[in-house]
């Protein structure tokens, strides 16, 4: 089934790599944040969020994102996506926010760039 | 043909992702493409998001009516009798409200200190077969 | 936690797919485990079949409850006024009821010209974690 | 989404091979009764049905296969079953059906057995 939700993470070159797999809604939106609250507690400047693995995502999703992202800019960092789904892309576009996040088609790309 | 499923399910954000799953079964079952399914699923779960913003307890009640090529779904919140569970008129996410409305064809709301109702509709692009 | 959901569904041969999904989603979220899911998709289908049986319309309402670690499932159909679309008590296959019987922990039903109900119940194995 | 059903057709050595995918409920099986029927019309002797696709299937289905089974079986042929997937096994172990159908677990040994 469809329902899963899973975080792996790993760490590449000192970067946090958070991949996420399944649907990011209300019900597992905060256990991502808990994980990114770990990185924001813990000093990382930069964090990779790999959303590869994300069949779903909403606007409780997005606000995460978005408020993780902000709290690493303020310390100087940032919060790099990574997402190939046009499917998922689309949720960025319609909300704008291609425009805040830097958006990657890997986790490569976004670790280089 | 005109098809109506009702849902109802407590507020409870493990049980959302059944709203997602009945607008997407009768999307499919009325020949929906997978994009314009896509959005249902992400509509429907934004529209519920919004209705249900802030409540602690009470009913969501769902309905999906399917007529021709359109299917309307509207989303209400019972607040149980207890009235201050609906802590006053919903205040819908900007990131939700630009998703419905890039998502659907039409969609409302309408909501009072005691209630809280949206609804939207959405028409299939692909032709009778 | 005690949750309870409800579904109508018109009597539509291609909805009936909307109960397993709602009865596998809620015993996913019960914690029961991949075989007990299956089970409970096979055994509310076949509950389904047999309280719709040979009902040209009318609506099937659906009560699902998940209470500590049981997962209790109601099945009734309302014959929308039109009396003879109930035509007499249902008579659910023989297959129906073996596999109902071998899948649940406990079923019953009752049935009268008008009306017709059945129920089950599933216990899940696995102790709370 | 696992809702799709599908029916693909072959013959194998003369023998029709019917391969079914996805869920067979009250809304599929009369799509697998009329492709059953078509082979007892054309006269065949031996048909064999291939559910490894199968992830779903109740009592609806097992009242199509039976009828087929039997009309089959009347004229002098028989109804052969490809099952693997031990979910699918045990809703014709439950029925004991396992005792009527001739179950194999390939198609090859279904053509052969
Ligand atoms: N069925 C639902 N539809 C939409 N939003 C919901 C639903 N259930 C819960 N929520 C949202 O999630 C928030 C937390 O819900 P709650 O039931 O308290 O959490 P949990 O179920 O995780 O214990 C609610 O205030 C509401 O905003
Ligand atoms: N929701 C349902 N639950 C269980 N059985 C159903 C359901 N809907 C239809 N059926 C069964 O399928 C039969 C045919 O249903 P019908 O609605 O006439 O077919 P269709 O929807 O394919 O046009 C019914 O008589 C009933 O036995």
């Amino acid at each position: 089934m469809e329902l899963t939700f899973e975080i792996n993470e790993r760490v590449i070159g000192g970067v946090p790599v958070v991949a996420v797999a399944g649907e990011i809604d209300v019900a597992t939106a905060p256990t991502l944040a808990e994980h990114l609250g770990v990185h924001e507690a813990g000093g990382a400047n930069v964090v990779v969020v790999d959303l590869l693995g994300v069949s779903f995502l909403d606007s409780t999703a997005l606000g995460v994102l978005v408020g993780s992202f902000k709290r690493l800019r303020d310390s100087g960092g940032t919060l790099k996506l990574v997402i190939a789904e046009p499917r998922i892309l689309k949720v960025f576009e319609i909300t704008d926010l291609v425009r805040v996040f830097p958006i990657f088609a890997t986790v490569d790309e976004a670790l280089a760039g | 043909m005109s098809d109506t499923v009702t849902l109802s399910l407590p507020v409870r954000s493990e049980l959302l992702v059944l709203a997602r799953i009945t607008a997407a079964t009768m999307a499919s079952r009325a020949d929906f493409d997978i994009e314009e399914i896509e959005d249902l699923r992400l509509a429907v779960d934004e529209l519920c998001l919004s209705v249900v913003w802030g409540a602690k307890s009470g009913t969501v009640r769902l309905e999906f009516s399917v007529d021709e090529a359109t299917i309307a779904i509207t989303c209400e919140l019972d607040g149980s009798g207890e009235p201050d569970d609906v802590v006053g008129p919903g205040e819908p996410d900007d990131l939700s409200m630009r998703l419905i409305e890039a998502l659907v064809d039409e969609h409302g709301r309408e909501s009072s200190d005691s209630r809280r109702r949206a609804w939207l509709s959405k028409r299939r692009s692909r032709v009778e077969h």
